[in-house]
Parts: structure tokens; C-alpha cells; sequence
């Protein structure tokens, strides 16, 4: 392993729970791994698989999906349903060797700030861990043929 | 149901009774008890004060040879002392990464190893309260003791600490309590249950163990208790063999027979009293047994809430609640 | 329980913390309600009340701390741990102060370590102890009289019933013990 | 997708705004390198930073280039947009620019306060700048949504802050439903007996407020009824709930007490009477109840359980008592919702080392509230369990459960101050009874509560500071025996101590209400790990909810005492006679909208919509949404296999113009000739 690999992990943070939690950390100055990335989307439902695909095919070595817990969903559910496609993607993701620490779901309520930076420090650790995710390697093989099969997912 | 059993130094010698009683009653109750092959002492409570990697050391070997001579996964001592020592041994191994490397290269050096958690450790109150169940105890129960007013007596190191997942509340436990009820006894709510008899203290400053066990002596007898029963050889000896000596200190006169649990189930069982160990205690027990008799007392007077009409209502209790 | 890392040289504080397995990191959040010391059965012969003690030690009052009878005087009934709001891992602390005590050579005469001494040495050589035959020892070793009224009190009544022996029973593989004993203590020091 | 179709990226003008927030920013991250950097990409046209973009000279330069510069899309990189992207959004419009051509980079809380390495802070602002930009040319023009807003409003919960909430906003002109779980208004302030610090009557401050709700016209009063429904969003919730049926007829009910007084079934007050008095199957909690009609509790009756009695009946003058009566479910909408649903107290059983349900002659704060109250069961006189026995000493113990990690952590707020009380009201009592005081720390922040506090020190109140490690009667001495033995360290002595007492008083901690987490379900807002709910912002939306129209106020959002609640019910009621007088709101449009030429119809989408917002036309065989119930979650859009369902301002398009965006450093090889291909 490279000795000096920084993981880059791409956030996909739902605006009313985890999104605030990051600001959170950010305002108690808790200080965290600054390998995450994150992207604002209204509910973890909204993210859907081709994202997380697209963001490991873009050099992304790892992502954070997170959303309220369940139960406390701005949007009743949303985050459940985040749940059943990340366990789907997951499955599909190790066909093609992809370690389970790369995808990762995360339950952050506004006031964890605590628990968002811990959750994005203990990540970085694995990836570090793990070493750079080499997608091309991995899924494509020589020719792209597999990549194109991933772009219908 | 099989066990693999940790008798501890004590039921070798000065708690035989135990250990005797203890064997008696699992025939009744169909528990086959292996013991674990050349086990060492656990330490105490004084190993640990001395050296942290040989005492946890010590305690482990007994895991290890347990675990390996798979008599069963579930490891029973009768002793309290073992009993945490083990149990704390096997929780703190599997929480602390460098405590255990350490104790893994000590036990190397036997040619053993242990991995935490791969045995279950349980008193002996715990696998007959629970793992046996009080219907059962009470479908063995051949001559109840009635009329015989006992004080439950549990000590510290069963209770508590709670941390590693207890069995029974580790301020106010009701185990014993109620298999002594499924036996017939009088059980008395005796407040000092799970208070302290001193432990070591006799060896380090007799003034403090003295008062302690008088403490819990003058509690029992303010209750009208015929006798204590335990589940642990220190409480036992603390409280039988000193009583003498608290009377002296204290100008008292305490005659309290201080009996193991399990000898209490034995004769209530059906056994004959010399099997059991009856005899070897300090305090005869004689007196106090032979207030057994066989119709059972009228049951006594429960707080009802409110009961004289100026009463105000009581708050249920915690085990109605 | 999160707490900052420092470069300073590590306090007697620190050591407490790091020699003490369990959650002795929440010592930090001593509140100094007093709970422990309110629970203690042995309270009233310390010299300082484990409440005291904790003060002291964040207080860098290392000696006094050292040299205190608090932790002797623990009988180990764990009241203190299931007691504390803290959920601090009190009664372990106290092993460890006792242990830190013995390290750095303070503790009082004839009080617990000789106990402790011979009880360990005891197991060590036999790997099974008995209680009685150690007290005996410890008190003709240390205070014969004591052991005299020992004898006098409670021994006899023992002797009779036939509950104490003076010839300790022993294990059949003490080398096998022995060796695991000598490896811990190499690895783990004095504490 | 459409939005590519529009506007090709390369021919948006970006303008791009570094903020240094003072240092806040610049301190860690290179605003300089990070802009120089930013206007190297093809779409921006300028890039700067400056000091605080948020003053107006900061706006006024996006202004003025927008203008100047002909900027078609703008970036600003500083703080979160929960905080200023309102602020920047009018200043793009301002320029003449529809506002949701502004994208916002939150370099502060997710940058420079996150971390103290420079050179990393500095790259992941880049990262963010640029995400921001690639996504800002994908961004359409788009109009904000008005919502009218329904000028009713439901208030849960009769207590203080409830009744607070309703009388300001009736008194104002609008219609309240109040709803009530118990069989009356009043909630815990009913209970309690004096107020501290002043020590007024709490009933005799309380019983008018509760009448001018009963008579207010424009408050509808539902007691003895639940919600079990709540519908829409902001402005129009549709709200469905139980009146429980208390086999009066409310019409004939003349509240004469009769039925109470003659009824035989005699049941412990668990509730209002918190277990220490009696009352009847049929019932009022208390004379002064409002409505003051009663309540027939069916598992007591004796007729209900054994079908003979009927005695209420028979006396009742006017025939009020229905047994066939039933629950009636009633539907009606509102506008804005308000929770007051108030707090449980702390179970001492759950300390069996205080020994409360074991020791009769401990109580718990609010049996002793009971007691010391004139409307009491001993009238207010101070006595043991026996009824009769006054006590010669009296141990109040606080921090019950409070400032516990083994219960709750944190601090119940009201305990010093209502245990203050207590010993004040037994030295009034009882001139010659002792009180101790056992407290860990005194906490009497609040008008009036120091003063108070050394009143008790005048009164001669012992305070030991300490917390009690277990109350017993085992006593040890001839001094201890028949007593209630206090055993605590004396922390400032240093000492052990056993103070032999006639009666215990447990000063029990605040929670949240056993069913709160329901509750904050059934009305699709958060409560934080201890169940109590969660406010918008800490300091400064104390009383709004995340979710848009909800509001709380009182001990539902955590401990609080009588001043606070009542201003926070002052204040939801301001919140919501806000939106009133706006009638409409502006709601973020983002909402989903569905190609219809495209849509396979499927219909995947329509059950996955929380909001039931997604219709199907049998007809054209295709989904459509309606906006009007579409809330923008977004799911639908990330479900749709076809990809046909567009969630604005969320594109597909836009989110992944983001995503390779913020890994500008780090695309792989394969991928760029992937592009290329």
C-alpha cells in the first residue's frame, strides 16, 4: 500500500438530518478527516444507485451515504427506502469485489455532530486500510465492456 | 443439563458443605457437573491487588483449561469470588486489545490459549434460578420449610458489578428469595441482602469487619430471622466463624446459623441432613430447623395499600411495578 | 468519552487511567457527588473518602494519594460502580492504586500487602490457596498475637468442625502455572 | 435529459465568491489560491474573495457584476446554506438574475471549522467550489410555490403552555382546536400546590386562564380526546381525532357533582391525584376542572365490569349519563399545528436503593405536591403514610434520576427550585420539623431563584452537599431505630453520614413523555435520544420544528419551569399568528414533475410517494404529480426506471455535474476516455 494514501469519500447528505450534522460538527469545531466530500440532497431517498456508482467510477475511493434515522425521516420514510437500495447495491457491488467498507450507510440526526465526524473518521481508517479502489482494475478488465453494463444499472 | 464446574479452594475445605449440598441437589435436578481438570485458584480479591497481568494470569488459565476440556460452554462456580473473577477476566480480555496480547503470550508460555467469550460464566444461583426455573425446584420440593423465617442473604460480588450483564438487580435482588419462597420458607424483605460481610477485611482491620458482620447480624435478628442463607463460602465463613467474636466485641449475643442455599434445597428436597453438610457450621442450625414444621403458617399480612382507613395509598413495589 | 492527548509526561491521574481496564476514562467526569463515598461500607476508616481521592489525583497530590489507607480499606463490594452517575470504574481503581502503591514502595506496615504477599506466594507455589491456613501464616508471620487470638476466636471452632487444615492441597502441572506466572509478571511489571 | 438540452454548459458565465469570514475561513483555507484556482475553469468569467460576503458590500459585488460582467450563474463559497443562501439568493435577483441560478459552497462548517490541516482544507474548498460550479450552468430558473395558509390552528395539549398558546391566538381572532388527553385542562401546573420562587397559589393563578378557555368562542375544546391522524403540510393539515366517550352527554350535564358524590367505586388517583388520593369511577379531577363535566372511567365502574350499579344514573338530576355512549372521531383542517404535550415524571423505582414503593414513608416530589395542597387528600397537612403522623424531620433528595448516565444525563432544571419550595412549605407547615436538603449543585439561574435559595438558608434549612447513596431502615444504632436512615458523604466535610429522618421527599427528575416518540411520528418532526422534541435551531428557532407548520412549546422540547413554558407558548403562538397574517407561504419548489411522453407507466413511482402526491391516468396510461401535495423528497425520482421523473433543482443532471465536480483531482484515467468515447 502507498504510504501516503488519503481515501476521498464522496457524502451524499440529506438536507434535514445528516447535512446538518455536518454543519453541527462544523460549528462545535469538532475536528474530522478531511477526506469527505459532501453533496447535498434533500432525503437519502432521493440518492439513487447511479450516483454512488458514478462517484467510485470518478475516482470517489469510498461513499457515505447518510440520512435521519429511521423513524425521524423528514419525509415520513425516505431514508428506509435508502436502506433497501443500498443493501441491493452492496450485494451488487461485491460481484464485482468491492469491499463492503467502501459503501457505507450512515444514521446522523441534526444534533450528531459527534457521530457524523466519528462515522467519517472511522471510514477514512478502513479505506486507508483498504488502499485506493482501482475501478478500472476492478470492474472494467481491458475493454470496457463492463463498464457499459454497469451504466444500465 | 451439563456444566462445567469451578469448585474454587474454598468448597475443597472450609465450604465442603457447599460443595456437598450442592452435588446433592443436582441429582434431584438432573445437572450433571463436570470439573474442570487441575484448575488453580483464581486469585481473590488479593491478586489483583498486587500484580494486574499475573492475577488476570492466574484467572485465565482456569478459562483456558475449561474451554478446552469442553465439558460445556457454560462454566459454573459456586463461589462469588470465583465466580466475578472469572467472569471479569473473560469480559475484560475480550474489551482490552493490550491486557489481552499480554495474557495471551502469559498463557503461551503453558502451551494454553483462550478466546474470550467462548465460555459463558455463571454462579450457581443464576443456572438454578434461571436455567432450572422455580417450578421446577418447586416440583422437587418433598418436605417445604415451613414456618422457617429466613434471611436472604446474596453479598456483593454475585449482584454487582451489574456492568458485565447481571442476572438479578444489583441493589435489591429477588433470586434467592424466591426459590427460598418455592421451598416453603418464611422469606424476610431483609434490607441488608446484598450488603457487604467484610470480605478480607477480617485479615486487614478486624475493628471494620467486626462492625460489618454486626451489622448484618443485628438486621437479621431484628427481623426475626432463624437463620441466613448464602451463596458465597466468604460470606459464610465471615459471618459463622466471627459471630463469637462480634458478641465478644460488641457484648451482643447473635446465635444465627448461617447455612448454604443449597442445603436449604436439599432438605427441602427430601435429603438427609448429613448429606448436606448440616453439622460443619459454627452456629448449629440444629435450633432453627427444628422450627419446621409441617402445616403451613398463615400467610403473612402484605401491605395493602391503604389498608387502616386514614392510610394513604402506597406506590406499588418495584417487583409489582 | 472522547479526551484530548497530550505531550506532557504522564500524571499518577494517567496512570490510574491506563493501568485500569474498563471504562477508568470516565474518571475525568468525576462529578464529586460524593455517591461512592455515601456507599462505601468501609467508608468511615478511610482517611479519605474515594471522592477525596479522585479530587486529589486531579489535583497532582500524588504522595498523599499514594500513602492513603483508602484503597486497603475497599472491601470490593462494588456498591461505589453500580452506584456511580459517572459510571466510573471505581472499585478497579482502586486495585490499581493499590498495585501503584506497592510499585512505588508506599503502603503502611502490617497492613493488607503482606496479607496479599503471602496469599500470592502461597498460590503461587501450590496454585490453590487456603484462606485459613493463610490467615494463620500472616499473623504468626506478622502479628503473633493476633494470630494468637485468632487461634483463640475462630481457628479452634474451624479446626474442630474440621474445616481448616494446615497443609494446602495442590495442583498437579505448577510448573505449567509457574510459567505462565513468570511470562505475565515480565510482561506486566510491578502494576 | 431536458435542462442538458437547454442551455449548453459552456455558454453560462459564472461569477465566483470567496468568503474569508474574517478568519473564520481565511485562517485555515488559502482564499486567494482557492479563487485564482476557481477562475481558471472555462465557465467562469470572475472569480474573488472578500472579507464577509454577507455585508452588503460583499452582495453588492455579485450585484455589480452580474450587471457588469453580464454573469449568468453565480457561486458563493463560505458558510452553510442553512445560513445565507437565503441572503445570496436576493442578492442574485437583486442583479436581475432568477434566484436559483445561485449555488451555494459551504467551505466554513465543512471546511475550515473541520479541520486544522491548512493545505487539506484548502484542496476540499476546491473540491467544493468546483462541485458547485459544474452544478450552478446545469441550473434552471425557477419560481417559488405560494401555499395559502388555513387561519385555524391545533394546539396538543392543555397544560400551561398549551392553554397559553390557544388563549393568544383566540384572543387574537383565530380558531384554536385544543386538544386534551385527560378528562380536563390544567395539565401538571393543576397539580402543584405554591410556584416558586414566589410562592403564589398555583391553582388561583391558573383556574382563571382555564375558564377563559372554556368560554372563549374561538377556541373548540376536545378533553378526554387524542389525535390519531394528521395529514398535508404547512398551511393545510388535515387532522382526525378521538373524543373518547365519558358516557355524559355533555348538553344535559348541568356539573352539579352529584354522580361523583353518590358514586360507590372508590379507585386510586393515579393521574392528577399522582397515586396518593382516592377518586370515583365517575369523576373530575378537581372542582375547578374546565369543562366541568366528569368523566365515567369504564375498567372502575362497577357497572361496566359486573353490569349491576347504574347509581350515577339514577341520581343524575338531568339524565346526563349515556353508558351506550361512543367514541366520536372528528376530521377538521388547520393551518398550523402547536405540541405542548408537556413531561413524565422520573419512576424513583427505578433506584431501589431509595427504597420508594418499598419504604412507605418515602414519597415521591409530586406525591408530596399532592399532599402539602390544600385540595389534597390530607388537606395540605404534612403527615407520614399513616395519615396522622406528623413528621420531625423531612430529607428532600435531589437529582432523582437527573444527572445520571445510569438514567438520564442530563440536568431536570426545576428540582433545586421545587425542592427549595418543599422545605420552605414544611418550615411553614411544621415550625419545628427538620429539613435536610441533600443536592450535588445548587442550580438556581432565574429571577428571583438565588434569592430565594438564601431565604431557605435564613429559614434554616440543612443543606448537605452530597448525592444520597441509599435511604434504608436497617438502622445500626438505638438513635436510627424506627427511622428512615439519609446515608451520604458530606462532601464538603468529607464525611459519612447517616441522617435518621421521619420522611423522605425524592426530588424526581423530567422526561419526556413515555409516548413522545409516537407523537413526534405521528406529526413527522424529530425528538433527540431522551424523547424530548427537536427544536429547528438551539437559539434561535427554539420553538419551530424541521418540519414546516409544527411547532412546540413547554417540556415536550425539554425541562422547563412554569416562566419559560409559558413564554414559549407565547411564542409558537406568535409563529403561527405570523403565517396567519401572511396567508400564504413560499415554499422551495422543489418538487418532482414527470415526463409524461416519456413515462412507461409503470407506476412504481406512485406507491413509493409518501405523500400519495403521484396520480395515474388510466386514460394516457402515465403517472403525474401533483404538485400541490409533492413535498420534494425526491425518492420517486431516484426510483424511476425510465428515468423520467425530474426532481427540480436535484436533477440527475445537476447532482452528477456535482459529483464529478467535487473529484475534479482525482478522475481516473479509464473514465476521461470514457468521456471521450
Amino acid at each position: 500500500m502507498s504510504d501516503h494514501f488519503e481515501p476521498v469519500i464522496v457524502g451524499f447528505l440529506c438536507n434535514w438530518c445528516s447535512y446538518r450534522a455536518a454543519d453541527l460538527a462544523g460549528t462545535a469545531r469538532i475536528k474530522y478527516a478531511p477526506n469527505l466530500r459532501p453533496i447535498r440532497v434533500m432525503c437519502s431517498g432521493r440518492v439513487d444507485p447511479q450516483f454512488v456508482l458514478q462517484a467510485l467510477r470518478s475516482g470517489a475511493d469510498g461513499v457515505l451515504i447518510a440520512g435521519c434515522h429511521p423513524g425521524e425521516c423528514h419525509y415520513v420514510n425516505g431514508n428506509i427506502k435508502a436502506l433497501r437500495r443500498f443493501t441491493l447495491l452492496r450485494k451488487t457491488l461485491e460481484q464485482w469485489g468491492i469491499e463492503q467498507e467502501r459503501v457505507q450507510l450512515l444514521w446522523a440526526s441534526a444534533s450528531e455532530g459527534t457521530v457524523l465526524a466519528a462515522a467519517v473518521n472511522r471510514m477514512t481508517e478502513e479505506l486507508r486500510a483498504l488502499g485506493p479502489l482501482r475501478w478500472g482494475e476492478k470492474v472494467l478488465g481491458d475493454n470496457g465492456a463492463a463498464h457499459l453494463v454497469v451504466e444500465e444499472v | 443439563m451439563k456444566y462445567s464446574y469451578y469448585p474454587g479452594c474454598s468448597l475443597e475445605k472450609n465450604a465442603r458443605s457447599y460443595h456437598v449440598s450442592t452435588m446433592a441437589i443436582a441429582k434431584s435436578l438432573g445437572i450433571e457437573f463436570v470439573e474442570v481438570e487441575d484448575w488453580n485458584c483464581c486469585g481473590a480479591t488479593e491478586y489483583i491487588s498486587i500484580e494486574k497481568v499475573p492475577a488476570y494470569a492466574l484467572v485465565t488459565r482456569n478459562l483456558a483449561l475449561a474451554a478446552e476440556q469442553n465439558g460445556s460452554t457454560n462454566l459454573v462456580a459456586p463461589c462469588s469470588a470465583c465466580y466475578l473473577n472469572l467472569k471479569k477476566a473473560d469480559h475484560y480480555l475480550g474489551e482490552n486489545v493490550d491486557l489481552r496480547q499480554k495474557i495471551d503470550l502469559a498463557l503461551e508460555a503453558g502451551g494454553l490459549s483462550y478466546q474470550p467469550g467462548s465460555l459463558n460464566v455463571q454462579h450457581l444461583l443464576e443456572i438454578i434460578a434461571v436455567d432450572i426455573g422455580y417450578e421446577e425446584i418447586e416440583a422437587q420440593v418433598k418436605r417445604p420449610l415451613f414456618n422457617l423465617r429466613v434471611a436472604p442473604y446474596y453479598g456483593c460480588l454475585v449482584p454487582r458489578p451489574a456492568a458485565m450483564g447481571s442476572f438479578d438487580d444489583p441493589e435489591h435482588p429477588t433470586s434467592l428469595d424466591n426459590i427460598l419462597k418455592r421451598l416453603g420458607a418464611t422469606v424476610i424483605d431483609f434490607p441488608l441482602k446484598a450488603q457487604c460481610c467484610g470480605g478480607h477485611m477480617t485479615q486487614i482491620s478486624e475493628e471494620t469487619a467486626l462492625e460489618l458482620l454486626r451489622r448484618l447480624l443485628k438486621n437479621a435478628a431484628d427481623y426475626k430471622a432463624d437463620m441466613i442463607a448464602t451463596l458465597c463460602p466468604m460470606c459464610q465463613l465471615n459471618l459463622d466463624a466471627y459471630q463469637d467474636a462480634v458478641n465478644a466485641h460488641f457484648g451482643t449475643d447473635y446465635k444465627i446459623p448461617i447455612v448454604y442455599f443449597t442445603q436449604l434445597m436439599g432438605l427441602a428436597f427430601g435429603l438427609p441432613a448429613d448429606e448436606l453438610g448440616f453439622g460443619s457450621e459454627i452456629v448449629s442450625a440444629r435450633p432453627a430447623l427444628e422450627k419446621i414444621t409441617l402445616e403451613e403458617p398463615k400467610p403473612a399480612r402484605t401491605r395493602e395499600r391503604g389498608k387502616k382507613k386514614t392510610d394513604l395509598p402506597l406506590p406499588t413495589r418495584p417487583e409489582e411495578g | 468519552m472522547t479526551h484530548t492527548v497530550t505531550s506532557r509526561p504522564p500524571t499518577l491521574f494517567d496512570n490510574v487511567i491506563a493501568e485500569t481496564p474498563g471504562k477508568a476514562l470516565n474518571l475525568h467526569a468525576c462529578l464529586q457527588c460524593g455517591t461512592c463515598a455515601g456507599s462505601c461500607p468501609s467508608g468511615p476508616d478511610m482517611d479519605h473518602s474515594p471522592r477525596a481521592i479522585f479530587a486529589m489525583l486531579d489535583a497532582g497530590m500524588d504522595d498523599e494519594v499514594l500513602n492513603s489507607n483508602t484503597p486497603w480499606f475497599c472491601v470490593s463490594c462494588y456498591y461505589c460502580m453500580v452506584r456511580c452517575p459517572q459510571e466510573i470504574p471505581i472499585t478497579d481503581i482502586m486495585y490499581t492504586l493499590k498495585r501503584l502503591a506497592i510499585k512505588e514502595g508506599y503502603y503502611q506496615e502490617d497492613k493488607a500487602p503482606e496479607f496479599s504477599e503471602t496469599f500470592c506466594d502461597f498460590v503461587e507455589h501450590n496454585g490453590r490457596s487456603f484462606e485459613l491456613g493463610i490467615a494463620m501464616r500472616y499473623h504468626l508471620r506478622y502479628h503473633p498475637l493476633g494470630a494468637f487470638k485468632m487461634a483463640a476466636g475462630m481457628g479452634l471452632h474451624l479446626f474442630r468442625k474440621g474445616r481448616m487444615d494446615l497443609t494446602p492441597s495442590r495442583i498437579k502441572n505448577v510448573s505449567q502455572l509457574k510459567s505462565i506466572l513468570n511470562k505475565a509478571k515480565e510482561l506486566g511489571g510491578a502494576a | 435529459m431536458t435542462d442538458q438540452k437547454k442551455s449548453p454548459a459552456e455558454q453560462e458565465k459564472v461569477g465566483v465568491y470567496i468568503c474569508h469570514c474574517g478568519s473564520n475561513i481565511a485562517g485555515t483555507i488559502n482564499v486567494e489560491e482557492v479563487a485564482q484556482w476557481a477562475e481558471k475553469n472555462p465557465n467562469v468569467v470572475v472569480a474573488r474573495n472578500y472579507e464577509f460576503m454577507c455585508s452588503s458590500t460583499g452582495q453588492e459585488l455579485i450585484e455589480n457584476d452580474i450587471k457588469e460582467k453580464g454573469l449568468t450563474r453565480i457561486v458563493v463559497a463560505s458558510c452553510s446554506p442553512h445560513m445565507h443562501e437565503k441572503t445570496f439568493r436576493e442578492a442574485t435577483e437583486r442583479g436581475g438574475l432568477n434566484p436559483f441560478l445561485f449555488e451555494m459552497a459551504n467551505i466554513r462548517e465543512h471546511g475550515s471549522w473541520a479541520t486544522n490541516d491548512k493545505e487539506a482544507a484548502t484542496s476540499k474548498a476546491k473540491a467544493l467550489v468546483n462541485g458547485a460550479v459544474e452544478r450552478v450552468v446545469h441550473h434552471a430558473p425557477l419560481e417559488k410555490i405560494p401555499v395559502d395558509i388555513n387561519p385555524n390552528t391545533l394546539i396538543v395539549g392543555g397544560g400551561i403552555a398549551g392553554i397559553t398558546a390557544a388563549l393568544e391566538l383566540a384572543e387574537g381572532g383565530h380558531h384554536v382546536y385544543l386538544v386534551e388527553r385527560e378528562g380536563t385542562i390544567g395539565g401538571r401546573m393543576a397539580q402543584i400546590d405554591k410556584t416558586f420562587p414566589t410562592l403564589d397559589c398555583s391553582a388561583c393563578i391558573l383556574t382563571p386562564k382555564m375558564v377563559d378557555v372554556g368560554q372563549n368562542d374561538n377556541i373548540t375544546l376536545l378533553t378526554y380526546s387524542e389525535v390519531e391522524s394528521v395529514e398535508g403540510y404547512i398551511g393545510n393539515f388535515n387532522i382526525t381525532v378521538r373524543k373518547k366517550a365519558r358516557c355524559v352527554t355533555e348538553e344535559l350535564c348541568t356539573s352539579c357533582g352529584i354522580c361523583e358524590e353518590k358514586c360507590p367505586q372508590k379507585v386510586i388517583d393515579e393521574n392528577y391525584g399522582a397515586g396518593i388520593s382516592y377518586r370515583k369511577a365517575i369523576y373530575r379531577s378537581f372542582p375547578q376542572a374546565v369543562p366541568g363535566y366528569p368523566v365515567l372511567d369504564k375498567e372502575n365502574c362497577t357497572y361496566f365490569q359486573t353490569g349491576k350499579c347504574k347509581v350515577c344514573e339514577q341520581v343524575c338530576p338531568t339524565e346526563a349519563i349515556d353508558y351506550e355512549q361512543e367514541d366520536k372521531v372528528i376530521t377538521f383542517d388547520v393551518g398550523n399545528i402547536i405540541l405542548a404535550t408537556g413531561y413524565d415524571l422520573f419512576d424513583a423505582r427505578q433506584i431501589p436503593q431509595y427504597g420508594y414503593g418499598r419504604l412507605a414513608n418515602v414519597f415521591s416530589s409530586l406525591e408530596f405536591e399532592r399532599m402539602v395542597n390544600a385540595s389534597g387528600p390530607t388537606a395540605g397537612h404534612i403527615v407520614l403514610r399513616d395519615g396522622v403522623t406528623e413528621p420531625e424531620s423531612i430529607a428532600i433528595v435531589h437529582c432523582v434520576g437527573s444527572r445520571d448516565q445510569n438514567h438520564n444525563e442530563y440536568c431536570s432544571k426545576v428540582c433545586c427550585m421545587y425542592s427549595l419550595k418543599f422545605a420552605h412549605l414544611v418550615h411553614e407547615h411544621l415550625p419545628d420539623a427538620e429539613v435536610y436538603n441533600f443536592y450535588i449543585d445548587m442550580r438556581t439561574p432565574g429571577k428571583g431563584y438565588e434569592e430565594f435559595y438564601h431565604r431557605l438558608l435564613n429559614e434554616g434549612t440543612h443543606f448537605i452537599r452530597g448525592r444520597v447513596a441509599e435511604i434504608t431502615d436497617a438502622d445500626r444504632h438505638p438513635g436510627e431505630e424506627g427511622k428512615l436512615i439519609v446515608q451520604a458523604e458530606n462532601t464538603l466535610l468529607g464525611i459519612q453520614q447517616r441522617t435518621p429522618v421521619d420522611m423522605v421527599i425524592l426530588s424526581a427528575g423530567i422526561e419526556a413523555r413515555h409516548d413522545a416518540e409516537d407523537v413526534s411520528k405521528l406529526f413527522k418532526m424529530g425528538c433527540d435520544h431522551d424523547g424530548f422534541f427537536n427544536e429547528r435551531h438551539p437559539k434561535l428557532a427554539p420553538v419551530s420544528t424541521m418540519t414546516d407548520g409544527v411547532f412546540i412549546a413547554g417540556a415536550c422540547q425539554g425541562p422547563k419551569d412554569i416562566p419559560d413554558t409559558v413564554a414559549q407558548g407565547g411564542a409558537a403562538a406568535s409563529q403561527v399568528a405570523k403565517l396567519i397574517s401572511q396567508g400564504t407561504v413560499l415554499m422551495e419548489p422543489v418538487r418532482a414533475s414527470i415526463r409524461e411522453e416519456e413515462c412507461s407507466g409503470c407506476r412504481i413511482c406512485n406507491t413509493l410517494c409518501p405523500y400519495n402526491a403521484i396520480e395515474f391516468d388510466e386514460e394516457k396510461f402515465v403517472s403525474r404529480v401533483i404538485t400541490a401535495l409533492c413535498q420534494g423528497c425526491g425518492t420517486c425520482v431516484a426510483a424511476c426506471p425510465s428515468g423520467v421523473i425530474d426532481g427540480a433543482h436535484f436533477t440527475y443532471t445537476q447532482v452528477m455535474a456535482e459529483l464529478k465536480g467535487v473529484l475534479w483531482d482525482v478522475q481516473s484515467d479509464v473514465l476521461t476516455k470514457q468521456e471521450v468515447a
